[in-house]
């Protein structure tokens, strides 16, 4: 074992490790807690590309490997999961079970590193599994009601898209006999396996329909949680239909689909995102579209030519790593909120690199996606030209409506924690700095500071800010204007409904069942207990037996009877 | 009586001559009695070990022949099939035998219990080791026999029902299975488990070989509770929890399903179970139960009789692989036996740990019990997490085998029946982590034992949750349960 | 005793059913016995054939003592067999009650003592060549014995109440001792020496005379006499 | 009337008396008349015997009838005794000369 | 000259009368003699078992003079068994009866031996007996004897029991003596074996297997003729009912199957043996209903009995019929017989055990008694095992060659019905061993400290062990009912 494969599996043993201690005997090694997420960095900073071994031994032969899109990911998780994980420590300073938080924190950063550099599908469905669980617990942390209810949709969801991905697994192994991703082995599923790793992943990325825990679950927990949250774990359903999704037969229309469901998901959360009160629920929302906008570019990298596939996978690698870092940074700032107004200052910064300000990672991986949607076939391409400014509208919009819920609440009587702000700090200068420079995005940055690309990323925000004044101007004329919300979770009631219609059949079944095993049971039981006239007779019967006379007929009567049967049957 | 016919005598006479000797030792002497139980469960492991390391080699055949009619003879003999049940029931009986130590502390008439426990599970080692039919039926009725005093230990009226449904319904199968072996036996002459199936020479009579398979099916569906004929599973929940958790978890109830995949894997042989196409019902069959058993479980308050549901369903993907036409799913099926034994027997212990403990008999009295007693709700915890076929559990990892199994059958519509079953699973076994972690203790507990937990009531759970966990994550390893099961596919399917 | 003795023998329709069946048995047996031809001479030949051999002169009694000496055997077990039952169930004898001894019981007892004796003796001696034999002296003498006790001339006296019980046993033991005893002289069961078979047959048959005629006089008291038995405690009690 | 040799005569003679005696030992309730039917019955089954050792008239008869019917008569007293002094137990025990089933 | 063999087979008879007469001349020793001779006795019963496995079946002829004439004693695989059969559960109920009868008044226990041992006699005599005249006085004297023991108790329903047991005995020989006479009428001979080979289907043999078959069955007590063998059994004492219900009734259903295989044989083809397995059917259902109600212990196992005795019928119609594999029939018929005399007495000595312990033998009054008397409880629950045929007792063994003929010879109906009896034998038995588990504090137990004599203990559960170790040993008792030639297909010698 190389010191990098002993490296790769330290980043996810680590934090198990501690993970599990942590539950077991809380309160020790806290300080460390989120320092354990310092080896996935080193790792997806240090080793090299394409590195895979195979541990026979764990489950049914698992292979660890780090390919560029496993980097990338890397890359950003850790440093999200680290920095959370400090302003975690701080924010939570008060917290009583602060350990028990800390457990499934780091419970869910080892699914999360792990699911990354899985290299088969059954270590991936663990980690998976492993994430989703151990976030339960982040989710539920406070306690109170809503955050229970939240983490209850959220448990139901998760069982569900464990139970469909396992079928899908299970379809593409027995099709295609090997248990590697279908990515690396280039194995092709069938349609339905497809349909199903949709499903299951698009829970996890929060894609239109299946969105409804997003805007519930990310407000309900701590503020680090739902950084990482937002800004990490929403990331490995994306990842897995990287992964995955190698559909065999109906490549184009998978594409157009997963492109159609993005570009809903995106206006869908900008439409329902602005209208919320809580600034967390904004920023979910906002999420849910941010997504949308990913999803766009991984149906894209289907629709591609295969040789200009991996320009698309890089705008996907680098959507994502701009998103994680710029939200995982606005979620921590929430963590300021109520403290002085130079703090939500602070916040425009991630907020405008969301929007896709020029300079900003957020104008580097817009300008890398609509570099990809050119090569699209025309009908596409075209249409997300007109389509995609329309969507960055719709980002300003919520950062707009998310600046002005922190605006009004930074009443300056909270003292910004220093950690907090540090960690806030971090994370932008890391998105805003690092991330352009970095190899691969030098050259886009290049492309998107041309002057037409410079106008194409501006005009949306301008718009944007205007509809946003001329919408302050009037609310405050009209409170019924101002005070007009939907829900969280929105789409969540009907399906609740469903859900339950569901339980009250199965309660149906059990009564059936019940009633004829019951029915069964009691017929047997009067068939086998004679009633009593039976009993009676019988014991009538029996006695006249004992009379002579009877008996003696019944001796004579079988004496003839076999006279009879002997001389006749002769 | 060479080397290698004494041992299946001796691993079936390592727990009956204790169990005889236990008979006579007075109730208050429970150094001596457990001296001996746990002696005759240490040689008994011994001597698997020894035969165990025989077979894998496959170079010695451990047989041993009584003729007990002219054509007829008792059989013991050690193959693949057999030594993995051997194993399961084996390590369960050392672990159970000390949890029931712990539980039946002050309880009546320890030395009956004892003793009919060990006769019980020399009937398992018995049935496990049978080389032919007719020693199959002989142990089946055994068991049946030793396990009626144990049902209704607590002599209450509850549990004199308990005992009677019990009797009542495996004595119909016993005389099922009875009518089947000797229809068997007068068409196809005495019946050797051969691998790959000893009707070869039985040519024609179709509708017997049909009618016979289902009295076989009816004979050990009902100790394997296959749907219509669970009803006494539930019902002998009055057991005391050692009861529950060895037999009802382990040697019982896959009695059944065993009983099941030796009839079809060894007696029929699978090629001509299926040209009979008699595997296809049997699946439905299986399925079925799978389902009304999760169903069932889910309203359960009761928190022994919603495992009980719970062991029905789970015990039917045994028979569900075994019915999958194929070696993934027979190996997903043979692997359930032991995952499930392994797993069940951990909530049963947790649930008389809870009940001996705090009296805790109802999932409604559960909350915060994780704090209480944390080491018996983790090993639950793994045990259910296991049972929803979450990984790294051992669980998931049968689960999957039957699922690939299922799709290369081309039986698609089987990897539904996992979907819906494992969603119930969840539905059932979540709410009681839910209630056992995340909430706080409502009331008093119904009542609680002053002092330290019982460590005999503890550790036991958690060595068998431990054993599910390594089950799981070293699946492929190479001295594994897969690479035993896949030794005995390759043997069965590929004579 | 409330049941009159006429409506035990009324025709009710039950017995009138039975009946029927009866009548019906009988026809089915006459016309068996209608249906047999020629009749069966095989064994009598074959009795007949070997009477020198079997060492007395009565076919009978051969037939009785030497050919089917074991059926004999049995039987008197069965008498043996018989007593010991009543015995068992009875347990206090019935003695009829003291009848006064009017003269002319008296005298017929005198006369007729010893004739009695004398004739059972002879019957017992002639039983080899002509009709007699054991069954018939038995017989005389239970008939004595019935008349002494109907006199109540019966006095219990301890040498003969320790005669009783070897008395009733000497015919079945005679018999198990001779049969037995030739299977140690080599010969088959009860199969005895050509040429005295007929001294061990009278043997026999004095032993079985004795026996039967206290056996037969016991049946008529139809209990354990009071003083027949040696144990003391056990008479005593009667539960 | 068909051609009766004695032989058969007193055959059927014995087959008469038999189902008398059967009769009464079945129909008539009084333990003592039972048993007097069942002598009856015994003494047909003799006749038989000695029927069947008339043979055809003539020549001697044969004496194994003769001597089973000697030894049949013997275990018929013995019965006989039994059955009396049992018939007087259950005088004595329970105060009525007929089996209980059998009063009516 | 004699054989060896052939002393043995006339020891067997001469012994138990010997000791009958010893134990009646000395009636205080009773006990002490009884035992001995019991012992002797079993002892010449193995030496004869030993000697005809040797030497095949053995031919005593009785007085030296040979088949028609004189009578012979026959000693083939048949018998022998059956004479093993009787040994071993006499040697049981000999020991029994020491303890049994120790306690009870000197009367009882004087005249419990010599009737005893005559009845062993008269049972030893009817197996060996070659001759149909000398089976009639047997038939007699083992009569006479259960008679006589039935009514040893005393007691008012004993004597009545005693006294309707002897009408039915007395109507049943001389029925048989009737049926005897038409066969010496026709053919003139009383040998069987000489009988078998001339008889052949006319009316007075018809007459004679009518009236020999309808005695013998109302003996045997099959079914609706079975109205005297419950009073008796159940009322008299332990070990007379168990002697009854164990060895009695099979000494008339032997001689009914030793005629039927010989004499009657050309008779097999018509459809008697169905009346008879018809009747078997009815015996089973209505026996196992009444068990199912009876108050107390020896009730229920009296109409055990009966049920039971409904097993040895079913299959005559394949017994007699060429095509069927009439050895393993008849191996079946005869195993059973073994395996219910071993438990069936087993159950009757524990019930007499219950009843002496307790008092009475009420089922309500044994609730809880499994804690205080475990051996007894766990003697009637090991013979329950092979009343009700589980695996592994002779019981088992014995419904496994049944059924396995009755479905070779397609008798679907006596499957179901053999099937039937078993559930139903298991419904009667856990009547009693269930209560016997129940849980009851001290207080609530009928008895507080029921105390059982070891020697009867002891036998109860000897018996019922024997009767699970049977199951084992299947081929060496089916090894010896080769011997001889017992089936005779029609008029063929």
């Amino acid at each position: 074992m190389t010191f990098y494969e002993i490296l790769l599996v330290v980043a996810w043993l680590l934090p198990l490790a501690v993970g599990l201690w942590q539950i077991a005997r809380p309160a020790h090694m806290l300080r460390y807690a989120p320092y354990t997420a310092v080896p996935a960095l080193v790792a997806a900073l240090a080793v090299p590309l394409d590195t895979s071994f195979e541990l026979s031994w764990l489950l049914l032969g698992a292979t660890l490997q780090l390919d560029a899109m496993g980097q990338a990911f890397l890359l950003f998780t850790a440093t999200l999961w680290l920095v959370s994980g400090v302003v975690g420590m701080a924010y939570l300073q008060k917290d009583a079970n602060r350990p028990r938080f800390f457990g499934y924190y780091m419970l869910a950063m080892s699914g999360n590193f792990g699911l990354i550099i899985a290299g088969d599908m059954l270590s991936y469905y663990l980690w998976f599994a492993v994430m989703s669980f151990a976030s339960y617990g982040l989710v539920v942390h406070t306690g109170a009601e809503f955050a229970r209810r939240a983490g209850s949709v959220y448990i139901q969801l998760v069982v569900i898209g464990e139970v469909l991905l396992f079928a899908a697994l299970v379809m593409i192994a027995s099709d295609n006999g090997s248990l590697l991703l279908p990515d690396a082995s280039d194995a092709t599923i069938s349609t339905l396996a497809a349909v199903l790793v949709f499903i299951s992943f698009g829970l996890k990325a929060g894609v239109i329909v299946l969105h409804v825990w997003l805007p519930l679950a990310h407000p309900a927990a701590p503020v680090p949680a739902s950084a990482v949250l937002s800004g990490a774990m929403i990331k490995a359903g994306l990842l897995g239909w990287m992964r995955f999704l190698q559909p065999a037969e109906f490549a184009l229309e998978w594409g157009e689909f997963l492109i159609m469901a993005g570009l809903l998901s995106a206006f869908y959360g900008a439409l329902v995102g602005v209208w919320q009160h809580d600034p967390k629920a904004v920023l979910a929302y906002s999420s849910i579209s941010q997504m949308g906008l990913i999803t766009v570019g991984a149906g894209a990298s289907l629709l591609l030519p295969p040789e200009s596939q991996p320009l698309a996978l890089s705008a996907v690698m680098l959507y994502a790593l701009h998103h994680g870092l710029a939200k995982g940074a606005l979620f921590l700032g929430v963590g300021l909120i109520g403290t002085s107004r130079a703090m939500v200052g602070l916040l425009f910064v991630p907020a405008l690199a969301l929007a896709g300000l020029p300079l900003t990672s957020g104008a580097v991986a817009k300008a890398e996606l609509k570099y990809a949607a050119e090569s699209l076939p025309p009908v596409w391409k075209d249409s997300l030209e007109m389509l995609l400014p329309l969507a960055a509208i719709g980002t300003t919009l919520l950062m707009a409506r998310f600046l002005h819920l922190m605006w009004t609440r930074a009443t300056g009587e909270k003292v910004p924690h220093p950690i907090i702000r540090a960690g806030v700090l971090a994370t932008i200068v890391v998105g805003l700095i690092v991330m352009p420079i970095w190899s691969q995005a030098s050259d886009a940055l290049q492309k998107s500071l041309e002057p037409e690309k410079l106008w194409v990323a501006l005009w949306p925000i301008l718009a944007g800010t205007v509809i946003a004044l001329g919408y302050g101007v009037l609310s405050r004329g009209m409170p019924a204007l101002k005070d007009f919300t939907i829900a969280a979770g929105d789409v969540l009631y009907p399906l609740e409904a469903l859900i339950h219609g569901l339980l009250g059949g199965l309660v149906a079944v059990k009564k059936g069942v019940e009633a004829v095993a019951d029915a069964i049971f009691v017929w047997a039981q009067r068939a086998l207990q004679p009633s009593e006239a039976q009993k009676e007779t019988a014991v009538a019967l029996e006695l006249r037996l004992r009379n002579w006379t009877t008996a003696g007929s019944w001796l004579l009567g079988l004496a003839l009877v076999f006279l009879l049967a002997v001389w006749l049957g002769g | 009586m060479t080397w290698e016919s004494f041992l299946p005598v001796a691993i079936v006479l390592s727990s009956m001559i204790p169990g005889l000797i236990i008979f006579w030792i007075p109730e208050k002497q429970s150094q001596w009695r457990t001296g001996v139980n746990l002696l005759g469960a240490v040689v008994k492991l011994v001597f698997i070990a020894i035969v165990m390391a025989g077979v894998w080699r496959g170079d010695t055949e451990y047989e041993a022949r009584l003729s007990l009619l002219p054509d007829l003879d008792l059989v013991l003999r050690a193959d693949g099939l057999g030594l993995l049940f051997v194993v399961l029931s084996g390590t369960l009986w050392l672990v159970t035998t000390i949890y029931a130590i712990g539980y039946l502390e002050h309880s009546h008439s320890r030395s009956r219990f004892f003793a009919f426990f060990s006769l019980c599970v020399s009937a398992t080692m018995g049935i496990a080791l049978a080389g032919n039919l007719f020693t199959f039926l002989i142990f089946y009725e055994l068991l049946t026999i030793c396990t009626y005093p144990l049902v209704i230990h607590n002599g209450t009226d509850e549990a004199m029902g308990g005992g009677r449904t019990y009797l009542a319904y495996t004595l119909t199968g016993g005389v099922a299975l009875l009518v089947g072996v000797v229809w068997l036996s007068v068409i196809a002459g005495p019946v050797e488990f051969t691998d790959g199936g000893a009707l070869g020479h039985v040519e024609g009579h179709v509708t017997a070989l049909t009618v016979i398979f289902a009295l076989f099916m009816i004979g050990t569906g009902v100790k394997a509770a296959i749907f219509p004929m669970h009803g006494w599973l539930p019902r002998a929940m009055v057991a005391p929890a050692p009861v529950s958790a060895l037999l009802h978890a382990v040697a019982v109830v896959k009695a059944g399903a065993f009983g099941v995949s030796r009839i079809v894997i060894d007696v029929y042989g699978v090629d001509l179970a299926q040209s009979l196409n008699l595997l296809l019902p049997l699946l439905i069959a299986a399925c079925t139960t799978v389902i009304v058993g999760s169903v069932l479980a889910v309203f359960q308050d009761d928190l022994k009789r919603r495992l009980a549901y719970s062991t029905v369903s789970q015990v039917s993907y045994v028979v569900m692989g075994v019915a999958i036409f194929g070696p993934i799913g027979a190996a997903g099926g043979l692997l359930h036996l032991v995952h499930q034994g392994v797993m069940k027997i951990t909530l049963f212990f947790g649930a008389g740990a809870f009940a001996e403990t705090l009296g805790v008999k109802k999932v409604s009295q559960m909350n915060g019990i994780g704090s209480r007693m944390p080491w018996t709700m983790a090993a639950f915890t793994v045990g259910a997490l296991g049972m929803i076929g979450v990984p790294p559990v051992a669980g998931f990892i049968s689960k999957w085998y039957l699922g690939t199994g299922a799709i290369a059958a081309d039986v698609d519509w089987v990897v539904l029946v996992l979907l819906g079953s494992s969603l119930l699973n969840a539905i059932y076994f979540l709410p009681i982590l839910y209630r056992a972690w995340f909430l706080p203790q409502i009331d008093e507990w119904p009542h609680e034992e002053p002092g330290p937990a019982n460590w005999m009531l503890v550790a036991p759970p958690v060595v068998t949750a431990v054993a599910a966990l390594l089950l799981g994550v070293f699946a492929s390893a190479d001295f594994s349960l897969l690479s035993w099961v896949e030794l005995i596919i390759e043997r069965e399917y590929m004579p | 005793m409330s049941d009159n003795s006429y409506d035990d023998v009324r025709l009710t329709p039950a017995r009138r059913f039975v009946l029927a069946m009866m009548a019906l048995l009988v026809g089915g047996l006459a016309a068996a016995v209608l249906s047999i031809e020629e009749e069966v001479i095989e064994l009598r030949d074959l009795a007949l054939g070997n009477l020198e051999a079997s060492g007395v002169g009565n076919p009978v009694t051969a037939v009785l003592l030497n050919y089917r000496s074991y059926d004999t055997f049995l039987e008197v077990a069965v008498l043996l067999l018989a007593l010991i039952g009543i015995w068992a169930v009875a347990k206090k004898a019935r003695i009829p009650i003291k009848s006064p001894n009017t003269p002319v019981l008296i005298t017929f007892e005198r006369l007729f003592m010893p004739l009695m004796i004398v004739s059972g003796g002879y019957l017992l001696w002639l039983g080899a060549d002509r009709t007699g034999g054991a069954f018939q002296a038995g017989a005389v003498l239970g008939a004595l014995g019935v008349l002494w006790v109907a006199a109540s001339l019966w006095t219990p006296n301890d040498r003969l109440r320790r005669l009783t019980r070897p008395a009733l046993v000497v015919g079945m033991a005679a018999f198990l001792l001779v049969g037995g005893g030739m299977m140690l002289l080599g010969g088959d069961f009860f199969e005895y020496p050509r040429e005295d078979a007929k001294t061990w047959i009278l043997l026999i048959e004095t032993a079985a005379t004795i026996s039967i005629g206290i056996t037969l006089v016991m049946l008529f008291i139809g209990g354990i006499p009071p003083n027949a038995d040696q144990n003391k405690g056990e008479s005593g009690d009667h539960d | 009337m068909i051609d009766l040799d004695t032989g058969t005569f007193y055959m059927l003679v014995g087959t008469v008396l038999f189902g008398i005696g059967f009769y009464g030992l079945i129909a008539y309730p009084h333990l003592l008349r039972k048993i007097l039917a069942m002598n009856i019955m015994g003494i047909g089954v003799f006749m038989i015997f000695i029927a069947a050792a008339y043979g055809s008239g003539e020549g001697d008869p044969d004496p194994v009838p003769h001597a089973l019917v000697i030894t049949g008569i013997v275990v018929a007293v013995c019965a006989t005794g039994l059955a009396l002094s049992l018939a007087v137990q259950v005088q004595a025990l329970t105060g009525s000369p007929k089996l209980d089933a059998d009063k009516e | 000259m004699i054989l060896e063999s052939e002393i043995w087979l006339a020891l067997v008879v001469l012994l138990p009368l010997a000791g009958a007469i010893l134990t009646f001349m000395a009636p205080r020793y009773a006990p002490q003699i009884g035992t001995v001779s019991g012992v002797i006795v079993f002892g010449a019963v193995v030496a004869l078992t030993l000697a005809v496995v040797e030497s095949d079946a053995t031919r005593l002829t009785v007085g030296g003079w040979g088949a028609p004439l004189g009578i012979d004693l026959v000693a083939d695989g048949l018998s022998t068994l059956m004479l093993l059969m009787t040994a071993v559960v006499g040697l049981a109920i000999t020991a029994y009866a020491v303890g049994y009868f120790g306690e009870s008044s000197a009367h009882k226990r004087a005249y419990f031996w010599p009737l005893w041992l005559f009845l062993w006699a008269s049972m030893n005599a009817l197996f060996l007996s070659g001759d149909v005249f000398n089976l009639y006085v047997t038939l007699e004297l083992l009569s006479l004897a259960a008679v006589a023991l039935t009514a040893l108790v005393g007691q008012p329903a004993a004597v009545q029991a005693a006294m309707r047991y002897m009408l039915v005995g007395l109507a049943g020989s001389l029925m048989y003596l009737m049926g005897v006479a038409f066969l010496y009428a026709e053919i003139g001979v009383l040998d069987i074996m000489a009988l078998a080979s001339v008889s052949e289907a006319t009316p007075p043999v018809f007459v004679s297997a009518a009236l020999i078959t309808a005695g013998l069955m109302m003996k045997t007590a099959l079914f609706p003729l079975h109205f005297w063998l419950p009073p008796a059994h159940a009322n008299a004492a332990a070990p007379v009912s168990a002697l009854l219900s164990a060895l009695v009734v099979k000494g008339s259903f032997y001689i009914l199957l030793r005629l039927w295989l010989t004499v009657f044989a050309p008779l097999g083809d018509t459809f008697a043996p169905y009346v008879l397995s018809a009747l078997g059917i009815g015996a089973i259902i209505w026996g196992s209903i009444q068990a199912l109600r009876q108050p107390s212990i020896k009730l229920l196992v009296a109409y055990s009995t009966v049920a039971q005795l409904g097993y040895l019928f079913l299959l005559i119609p394949l017994l007699m019929d060429d095509g069927a594999d009439r050895q393993a029939v008849l191996s079946g018929i005869v195993y059973f017989m073994i395996a219910h005399a071993m438990a069936k007495s087993a159950a009757f000595l524990s019930a007499g055990n219950i009843l002496h312990a307790l008092g009475n033998d009420r089922i309500t009054s044994i609730i809880g008694m499994s804690r205080k008397m475990p051996l007894t409880i766990t003697a009637f629950a090991l013979a329950g095992i092979s009343l009700v045929a589980l695996p592994p007792s002779a019981g088992f063994i014995a419904k496994w060659l049944l059924l396995n003929e009755a479905i070779d010879g397609g008798q679907w109906l006596l499957v179901v019905v053999i099937i039937a009896g078993g559930l139903l034998a298991a419904g009667y038995v856990m009547r009693v061993v269930g209560p016997a588990f129940r849980q009851v504090a001290d207080d609530q137990l009928a008895v507080a400290n029921p105390v059982v004599p070891a020697s009867m203990a002891w036998s109860a559960l000897g018996l019922a062990i024997l009767a699970i170790v049977l199951g084992f040993t299947g081929v060496y008792l089916l090894d010896v009912l080769d011997i001889g030639v017992v089936i005779l297909t029609g008029g063929e010698a």
